[in-house]
């Protein structure tokens, strides 16, 4: 096991460990935070992927925006919100384990797939061209994004236009009122 | 070298966290988490294959937008979610149920 | 050449003649209130004297037969036209005159009813319908003018339909008639699936299609036609059906007597003289229809009812009542007749009887005209048609009571007499026909003689009652003060009492062999023995003297005799052999049962059934909203009771909506997996 | 032509509709014109109509008369050709006969919406719709437009009997729209499955031309419903399943027992000239789909079923007039006897022979004439005095001469007395179906013997209410007011009436003018359905 | 890096080239770009200006698609996007159903006094509008689960636009989860299908070859969660739960626009993962199976559940379920055979669909009645609109004398046809269903005239105006009339 493997592993089982507490928290502040965690370790295995910008848009867009913004909804509203967890009286319900029963069966029936077949050995991956680990993906998703996926690069833009416009105008006071 | 099915497991499981999360949660935002996980989970899968996919860059270009577009769907969501808190009181989707047969 | 304009100006002097009094009815109809007796008379008159003229065109001749395409039904052809033969030109002059004779009796009997015209453009339909049955040529319109007959009847009777006895006896003797016009219609189909043809001349003329039928190995054959012969046999049930119905047979009979509702000019014209009479008619139409089980069938009958209504006869009080039994009697011998083949005979009895029966019913109606006026006269309140009301008439009345002696003799058979001659020739035939027969036939003709002689019986008592004995209600000052009627009317019955003479038929008194009505009919099967011929008609004779003057002596010498004591039999003739209410327990009860019962089941099972449905369509709906709404708690419960051991948690588990959303759409995903793939 | 009578109406209507309401007491008038124009035009039909065998139409295009094609929906649907819909018109003696009678109906009818008082601009357009959609199933040949029509007739009729229908309109109006509609529903799967094993011979198009569904030629080898191939579904004969499906679709409608149960509600709960309309026309169109579409399109399957079809004939007459003798209702009455008088079409038309067919059909069109009557007199009644319990009645013919006199010329009539179309038709029905056994064996004699006492029944019931009401001492239950409201038929009511009478007498008398009409076409109906 | 060079020349040329085929989208781009900006500084001065301009765009993308449509099938964008006629068919669907949606919204009571002005709704839906544009055309899986998201999103944001009461935002709340969940689960589904196949474009070979060598469980699965995001925006069962309840909730206006624009677009994007699983090579039974399954589920729940329904809205929810299970049958085709009855069904049933909640929200509007059981007596007082609404019902039942006639004939055309060619029993059955629940949705459609025409109103008279909504629902109701007559005024394009 080298360096690699150990920091891999790491990253996956803080990962995964943070993933755990925040769906099991019964404090959202405590669960935020950790969800912080959880997207920063997501953002390191990205890396071992190879997929640096993306890690970094990662960080930058889901720590940086949707956190904040999660963190500044409840902020901005009654501090009630931090109140209105679940009392902590009840360990579990029914619901609890049909929601248990239905995320295992799921993570059953995909480790089933995962496991079964050796998805390395699919005939595009062994006769594409991976990418090196001294290659600048930023490079490659510059010039993509502007030739193969412009369009939805341009869609995007009316996208993010009509998602601002929208929670704007949902989240603005009534002028009337 | 990490084996690509170690990337799949990982975020098959980040799936049914999400999804335990979903079905169980008493707090819309934390339900919108596990939303979260779950999209990272697929956006986690289109980064582990995009590694083999340098050409058309399917991969990362794919997770990229699903980033951005979670980013916008959270900021929706929240947008509604303040909205139901002002009507509602409480943000558990459990107790908003008003509509219904 | 010659023969076809012959034929066709007879034809359409017979079209002409049934024609007149259809056109009577119609414009009196329409016409305006309270006229129409001049018109209807002339109408009825001309026709007379058509059917004269066509008598003497056509009697004995060949017979004129005419007609013309009616429609088109498939490849069959089916025709209309006229038959004159002689049974036809028989029946137009007899309805046709003895109609005049009813008009002109009615001008005066119906003259102050306030709807007379009705009563005239009825009188006007049923001449129509009876001429036009008469004449028809074939079963298909003569099926139609029989129900058309049956329908005037229906309107006569229930004339004045403000009685309820009235209006409820045109009901009962329209639907009686129903019954047998079903059996006729019956009969028509079979003819037409064999045949494929309703022409009575050519199925029953000499080589006609009928006689080219066989029967072989219990088939009935015609040509390439097959079918069982018990067909044969019922369509001639169905055609005595017929005639049972509309002649009164038993069990059939009872619309008649509760016609008598009807004014009594009708009753004596189509009750008594004609339409009745069409059953016989019909049965001599289709004469070659029945085989020889049907014919023992009408002996049987006819027999049993002619017996039956004369012990009938023999207690009811009411005048029309008895006469109506009586002419069921005779018809019961006519018909009795028809069925031992003595065809001829049978039709001779038709024409006297129809002189005889009208003339005592008008006799009876001038009796009633004149209690009635003189009813209302002094303003008491009787039954004038009960003979015990009347009495010792024969002085204020002799005219009507001569007349109605007279006919009474004719009834009874007394010699010189023209119904001396048809009936004793059918009680003669009657003993012809058991003479070689086993026992049981043996029966027939001791039982017709006693008919005739209960004839004898019943008639004189109701003569005693009416003109002898002292009335129960009236005094004899009062009686004195009832006249004869108006001369119209006492000349009907003057002319009607002509004809109840031996002279008219025969010019023999004493045997009917050389009447000229038996002359131009058949008899069949019928051996003649010379030795009946002779003794019977006296034997027959001397009983009836004997019983006349018992009966007188009964009647007329004994004030205060009521018949035959109160004994069962009494009660059981009195009561009309109990077959209304029989009838009223089997079968009208039992329809009416059975309408309700079929109604029930209609509201209550079938509608009931489509509710049901309609139930169970609800019911799916409101399980499938209901699991649209608790499908989550259906299948929480369901997975809740997999782990059972935790208990009732599972019921605590309606919180929230949008997540048991979610929860039951993944576990459906889940199942549908684990369906497929796991399992 | 055939065109011009059909949109009449709805052209009425549309006018109808855009007049302002001010001079609504004016509808009726206009109303009465277009149905008085569709009698003349009709009655120019009847007598130009060409009655030789050579027009006998049936399953032969050439022979129809009055045809009117238009091609009217193509599209692609399929892999095997093209949807063919045309807007297809055409009559033969099978259908010539209802253009009368629907032209003489809607004219009764629309003299019976005198008592309508309300909402005239609504109830006259949805009348004229009515009125349109009847007479275009009647001439459509074309099975979409047929079902397009037959349809049609639905809507109008929900309303007209749920807005001015009686008491229970709601659930009357539902219930015959759900028994209804639940025939056709199916029928349109079948119309679909016809289509798709039907091709036009001339350019292999997939079509719903109706002549074209006869000749077994022209279905496509191994389609569901080739005679052929005799395909199964559910264990049936695809072919038989069909057959039924329609059959009953049809006979809803008809109505057969025991899918009558709306026919009671209906017609009580309707408005007298909506009841003049179901009970002289809607039941028509039961019977003329039988013959024009389940006979001629599956002559198999109908040959198979024959006996089936003849025993529910005879436990419609009998159950129906069993029925009838239980009621109270005058209404209610007449409309069992509906369902009785019905059954006699229905056993004509399985005895598949040409007497029994002409039977049914004249049975159909006497029917109508009379049931519009009967109808209408009730509505005379009803609206006089708004009671129609024949125990509240007695002795009406002291008072209402008239009416009584109309009121036993339709009795006497429908209960069958020679000289009146009802007789012949039931007669021929009968005769057919006791031939039956003789010329093809399809039904047993017994089923015409007992057919037969449902006219006794009939005599029974109809007598029983006659007798009940009209005779006997003048008695109602609602005292002076009731005798000084009965007043005897107005000048209206006999223009309405007279002429149904006359169409009932005439058909009595002469049943040539009809018989001659359409005997072509039945011989050619019966060939079609025996080979 | 040095191998892209010789694309980037290739691929500007192509992006210009393909430019001149998105006119459509390039306007309607413009026109969102547009109205915001009017909005932000005109929506003092002229408060209509952005109705307008929002209508003049549709209108002429409208025109620009008519002149598409006779177009061979055209690549653009390195296999972003397909232009094909079917796309275009659905394209001008989506012009009739905004041009609808926008009268609507114009003449909404409750939007257009709703505070914050309607201006950004009108951008929102150019937005969706574009989104579903893109949906139907998209061959590429990023390309369809952006346009998917855009979509959604806007819906969200319709759902919640006004917010003024909780009931709104509690459909908001619930569409959004809900919608949420269904398109991560959609994403995770697309992730694995990329992962197997390396590529992205849905008909692209290596795509069909990567899918057709893998194993039946992951390919189900992956199948099945992309499926799951189309069947939310189609409210098939068992993605259906949401609809009741945020129709009821939802704007009227809104509920129309998502009974149908959505909806519609999610059968575009039905129709392309059908073929590529006809070209993939799968059982073609088993698909038709489970689509058979989906088909009578919906139908039943739709129909059975509606008849307990006395808020109008929501009962028309229930049968827009129905509906959905009804036009599957119509995706029961043979391959290459265009699915002309679908359109024709969806052109009828965006015009009822439409008229229906016009006509109810005019009701509220004017009556401020939502429940059925309280139209007693209406059809005397709103005459004109009610009589409209008949007509609509009648159609929406599949009666003649309607265009919903003919639109549900061609489906059941369609599916027998299926039947006839597979042989299959769960068609037929499907089939029967369908037939089945056309007489039952005649119950709780006709609870509406039954209780306006043959129940007398309880209280007093309403002072009944004609408004621009009867205007148009009076002609949407003719066009169904007019259809049934003229088929070929839609089926000619098809």
């Amino acid at each position: 096991m080298n360096a690699e493997q150990v920091i891999f592993y790491f990253f996956a089982a803080l990962l995964l460990l943070s993933a755990l507490i925040v769906v099991t928290s019964r404090n959202l502040v405590r669960s935020i935070f950790l969800f912080f965690v959880t997207l920063f370790s997501l953002a390191a295995i990205y890396v071992f992927a190879l997929a640096d910008f993306i890690a970094l848009t990662q960080v930058v867009l889901y720590a940086g925006g949707v956190l904040v913004l999660m963190l500044f909804a409840f902020m901005l509203s009654n501090k009630e919100l931090l109140n209105a967890m679940e009392p902590a009286k009840r360990v579990f319900k029914v619901k609890h384990y049909v929601g248990i029963f239905i995320s295992l069966a799921f993570l059953f029936i995909l480790l089933q797939i995962f496991t079964e077949r050796d998805f390395s050995q699919l005939e595009w991956i062994k006769s594409g061209s991976p990418i090196s680990k001294n290659e600048n993906t930023i490079h490659l998703i510059g010039i993509q994004s502007m030739t193969f996926y412009l369009l939805p690069f341009e869609i995007l833009s009316v996208f993010l236009m009509m998602a601002l416009v929208g929670a704007a105008h949902l989240a603005r006071k009534d002028k009337k009122i | 070298m990490i084996p690509l099915s170690h990337f799949l497991i990982i975020g098959a499981c980040l799936f049914s966290i999400g999804l335990y999360a979903v079905l169980t949660k008493k707090n819309a935002i934390q339900v919108l988490i596990g939303i979260e996980f779950m999209i990272n989970a697929a956006i986690l899968n289109f980064v582990a294959f995009g590694k083999y996919d340098k050409i058309n860059g399917g991969g990362q270009m794919f997770a990229l937008f699903a980033i951005v577009l979670a980013a916008a769907g959270v900021a929706v969501a929240l947008a509604i979610i303040l909205n139901v808190y002002k009507h509602f009181k409480t943000i558990d989707p459990s107790k908003i149920d008003n509509l219904r047969n | 050449m010659a023969g076809l304009e012959f034929s066709g100006f007879a034809a359409l002097l017979s079209i002409v003649l049934i024609l007149l009094p259809l056109l009577s009815f119609i414009i009196i109809i329409f016409g305006k209130k309270g006229g129409g007796g001049n018109l209807a008379l002339a109408n009825i008159s001309i026709a007379f004297i058509l059917s004269i003229y066509l008598v003497s065109l056509i009697w004995n001749k060949a017979p004129v037969h005419y007609q013309l395409n009616w429609f088109l039904i498939g490849e069959i052809q089916f025709t209309a036209g006229v038959l004159l033969n002689n049974l036809s030109l028989l029946m137009i002059s007899l309805v046709s005159g003895i109609s005049v004779l009813v008009h002109i009796y009615s001008r005066s009997y119906m003259k102050n009813d306030p709807n007379i015209h009705r009563y005239w453009a009825y009188l006007g339909l049923f001449c129509f319908s009876m001429l036009a049955l008469s004449i028809s040529d074939n079963l298909l319109l003569i099926y139609l003018f029989w129900e058309l007959v049956g329908f005037s009847s229906f309107l006569l009777i229930g004339f004045w339909f403000t009685k309820h006895e009235a209006s409820q006896a045109a009901k009962k003797a329209f639907v009686m008639n129903r019954i047998g016009d079903i059996g006729f219609l019956l009969g028509i189909m079979i003819i037409f699936s064999q045949f494929h043809t309703l022409d009575i001349s050519i199925l029953f003329g000499e080589d006609g299609l009928f006689n080219a039928s066989v029967i072989k190995d219990n088939l009935w054959i015609f040509g390439t036609q097959q079918i069982s012969e018990i067909w044969l046999t019922i369509a001639g049930i169905g055609f005595f059906m017929g005639a049972m119905a509309k002649s009164a047979q038993f069990p059939l009979h009872t619309w008649l007597p509760d016609a008598m509702e009807g004014p009594t000019s009708v009753s004596s014209l189509i009750h008594a003289a004609t339409m009745v009479a069409a059953g016989v008619f019909l049965i001599a139409r289709v004469y070659p229809v029945f085989d020889p089980f049907v014919l023992n069938m009408m002996v049987f009958i006819g027999a049993i009812t002619a017996f039956m209504a004369a012990t009938i006869a023999l207690t009811q009080n009411n005048i029309k009542r008895i006469l109506a039994y009586s002419t069921i009697s005779q018809l019961g011998f006519m018909v009795m007749a028809m069925g031992i083949g003595a065809y001829s005979q049978s039709i001779f009895h038709l024409t006297t009887h129809a002189f005889f029966k009208c003339l005592l019913f008008l006799a009876a109606g001038s009796i009633i005209h004149q209690l009635h006026h003189y009813r209302d006269k002094i303003g008491l309140d009787f039954d004038y048609q009960d003979i015990r009301m009347m009495g010792g008439l024969r002085k204020s009345m002799p005219l009507t009571f001569w007349a109605m002696c007279l006919a009474s003799a004719a009834l009874i058979g007394l010699p010189f007499t023209s119904a001396y001659l048809s009936k004793d020739a059918i009680i003669v035939s009657a003993f012809e026909w058991a003479e070689n027969r086993n026992a049981l036939s043996q029966i027939l003709p001791y039982l017709m003689v006693l008919t005739s002689w209960l004839t004898v019986f019943y008639i004189s008592r109701l003569l005693f009652k009416v003109f002898f004995v002292k009335s129960n209600l009236l005094s004899l000052e009062q009686v004195q003060e009832i006249k004869d009627p108006s001369k119209k009317m006492t000349y009907v019955l003057v002319v009607l009492a002509f004809f109840c003479l031996f002279l008219v038929f025969s010019v023999n008194p004493f045997s009917s062999e050389n009447s000229w009505i038996m002359n131009v009919f058949p008899s069949f099967n019928i051996q003649k023995n010379e030795l009946f011929h002779s003794i019977i008609p006296i034997i027959l004779t001397f009983g009836t003297l004997v019983l006349i003057v018992l009966s007188y002596s009964l009647y007329v010498k004994r004030d205060n005799f009521n018949g035959f004591g109160k004994g069962i039999f009494y009660r059981f003739s009195k009561r009309e052999w109990y077959l209304n209410e029989l009838y009223s327990l089997v079968f009208i009860a039992n329809v009416e049962k059975l309408s309700k019962i079929s109604y029930w089941f209609d509201q209550k099972v079938i509608d009931a059934l489509v509710l049901k449905s309609a139930f169970l369509v609800r019911l799916l709906s409101l399980i499938s909203s209901w699991i649209d709404k608790n499908l989550i708690d259906g299948l929480v419960n369901a997975t809740g009771s997999l782990a059972k051991l935790i208990g009732r948690l599972a019921k605590k588990t309606q919180s929230g909506k949008l997540q048991q959303y979610l929860t039951t759409m993944l576990l459906l995903l889940i199942s549908f997996f684990i369906l497929t793939y796991f399992l | 032509m055939l065109s011009f009578l059909i949109f009449l109406p709805l052209i009425a209507a549309l006018l109808i509709l855009i007049l302002p309401n001010r001079i609504q007491n004016q509808f009726k008038y206009i109303t009465l014109g277009v149905s008085l124009i569709q009698f003349i035009l009709s009655l120019f039909i009847y007598f130009n109509f060409n009655s030789s065998p050579i027009n006998a139409g049936i399953n032969k295009e050439s022979q129809f008369q009055w045809v009117e094609k238009l091609s009217w929906i193509r599209l692609d649907l399929g892999t095997i050709g093209k949807l063919e819909i045309d807007y297809f018109l055409g009559i033969d003696g099978i259908s010539m006969p209802f253009l009368i009678l629907s032209a003489l109906v809607t004219f009764v009818a629309t003299l019976a919406s005198w008592e309508i008082k309300t909402k005239l601009k609504a109830y006259f357009s949805l009348f004229l719709l009515l009125n349109t959609a009847v007479i275009g199933v009647f001439c459509a040949l074309d099975f979409f437009l047929f079902y397009i029509f037959y349809e049609l007739m639905l809507l109008p009729l929900y309303f007209l009997i749920g807005i001015w229908g009686g008491v229970k309109r709601e659930y009357a109006a539902i219930k015959f729209f759900l028994y209804t509609l639940f025939g056709s529903v199916f029928m349109l799967l079948v119309i679909i499955g016809l289509y798709f094993s039907v091709s036009d011979p001339v350019n292999g198009n997939h079509t719903f031309n109706m002549i074209l569904m006869m000749d077994p030629a022209n279905y496509a080898d191994g389609s569901i419903f080739s005679a052929l191939a005799d395909n199964n579904l559910f264990g049936m004969s695809a072919r038989l399943l069909a057959f039924i499906v329609l059959f009953i679709a049809f006979s809803i409608k008809v109505p057969i027992v025991p899918l009558h149960t709306w026919l009671p509600d209906a017609h009580v709960e309707a408005p007298t000239p909506v009841s003049i309309i179901l009970a002289g026309l809607l039941l028509k169109v039961g019977g003329y789909g039988i013959i024009r579409i389940c006979f001629s399109i599956f002559p198999d399957a109908a040959m198979q079923s024959a006996w089936w079809i003849g025993l529910i004939g005879v436990i419609s007459i009998l159950y129906g007039a069993l029925n009838a003798l239980a009621q109270t209702d005058l209404k209610r009455l007449i409309a069992y006897s509906s369902v009785s008088h019905m059954g006699f079409v229905l056993l004509g038309i399985a005895s598949s022979t040409s007497e029994g067919i002409s039977g049914a059909m004249l049975q159909m069109i006497s029917h109508g004439a009379l049931s519009a009557m009967l109808f209408f007199l009730v509505g005379m009644i009803y609206e006089r005095v708004h009671d129609r319990e024949i125990a509240n009645f007695s002795g009406l013919a002291e008072i209402m001469p008239q009416f009584t006199a109309f009121v036993m010329i339709a009795f006497f009539a429908s209960l069958g007395l020679p000289g009146f179309s009802a007789f012949m038709a039931e007669a021929f029905s009968l005769i057919g179906a006791f031939n039956s056994e003789q010329v093809n064996g399809l039904l047993p004699r017994w089923m015409a013997v007992l057919a037969s006492v449902g006219i006794l029944l009939g005599a029974a019931y109809f007598l029983w209410t006659l007798q009940r009401m009209f005779f006997g001492p003048t008695q109602l239950k609602g005292g002076d007011d009731w005798l000084s409201k009965l007043k005897d038929v107005n000048m209206r009511e006999k223009i309405a009436l007279v002429p149904l009478a006359i169409l009932a007498l005439a058909l009595g008398i002469f049943p040539s003018l009809l018989f001659d009409k359409m005997n072509a076409s039945i011989l050619a109906f019966v060939q079609l359905i025996l080979n | 890096m040095v191998e892209f060079i010789p694309f980037i020349s290739s691929s500007i040329n192509d992006t210009l080239a393909s430019l001149a085929y998105l006119e459509s989208e390039i306007v309607l781009v413009a026109g969102f770009l547009l109205v915001i900006i009017i909005d932000l500084f005109f929506s003092k001065k002229l408060p209509q200006m952005s109705f307008g301009l929002s209508m003049a765009i549709v209108l002429i993308v409208l025109t620009q698609n008519f002149t598409l449509l006779n177009l061979n099938p055209q690549v653009l964008f390195g296999g972003m996007i397909v232009l094909d006629h079917l796309s275009v068919l659905f394209k001008i669907l989506f012009c009739l159903v905004s041009l609808i949606f926008l009268l609507f919204i114009r003449f909404n009571k409750s939007l257009q006094e709703h505070g914050k002005g309607t201006g950004d709704l009108y951008a929102i839906l150019l937005a969706v509008h574009l989104g579903m544009n893109l949906m139907v055309m998209s061959s590429n899986l990023l390309m369809l689960f952006l346009s998917i998201e855009m979509v959604s999103l806007g819906s969200y944001l319709m759902v919640g636009y006004i917010s003024k009461d909780s009931k709104q935002s509690e459909a908001s709340l619930k569409y959004v989860l809900f919608g949420s969940v269904a398109s991560a689960i959609m994403l995770y589904g697309i992730s694995l299908l990329y992962g197997f196949t390396g590529s992205l474009y849905l008909q692209g070979p290596s795509f069909i070859a990567g899918l057709q060598n893998l194993p039946q469980l992951p390919l189900v699965l992956s199948l099945t969660l992309v499926f799951v995001g189309i069947a939310f925006k189609l409210s098939a069962f068992p993605l259906h739960f949401w609809v009741p309840d945020v129709y009821q909730g939802a704007p009227s206006p809104v509920t129309a626009f998502l009974s149908t624009g959505p909806k519609i677009a999610g059968f575009a994007v039905l129709i392309k993962f059908l073929i590529l699983l006809q070209a993939i090579g799968i059982a073609s039974n088993a698909i038709f199976t489970v689509l058979a399954m989906i088909a009578i589920l919906s139908m039943v729940l739709g129909n059975f559940a509606a008849i307990w329904q006395n808020n109008s809205k929501r009962m028309l929810a229930y049968s827009s379920i129905g509906h959905t299970g009804f036009m599957f049958m119509a995706l029961f085709v043979l391959p290459g055979q265009g699915y002309k009855a679908l359109i024709f069904y969806m052109f009828i049933y965006v015009i009822m669909n439409m008229a229906a909640f016009l006509i109810l929200d005019e009701i509220e509007d004017q009556t401020a009645k939502q429940n059925i059981d309280e139209y007693s007596g209406l059809g005397k007082q709103l005459s004109i609109l009610m009589i409209c609404f008949v007509i609509v019902l009648v159609s929406l039942t599949g009666l003649p004398p309607t265009a919903g006639f003919t639109a549900k004939f061609f489906v059941f055309s369609t599916a027998l046809d299926a039947y006839n060619s597979s042989g299959s029993s769960v068609i037929l059955i499907m089939i029967i269903v369908a037939a089945l629940s056309t007489l039952i949705s005649l119950f709780y459609y006709f609870k509406i005239p039954l209780n306006a025409y043959l129940r007398e109103s309880t209280d007093t008279e309403i002072k009944a105006s004609i408004s621009p909504k009867t205007y148009l629902s009076a002609f949407l109701a003719f066009l169904l009339l007019l259809l049934i007559v003229f088929p070929s005024l839609i089926e000619q394009f098809l």
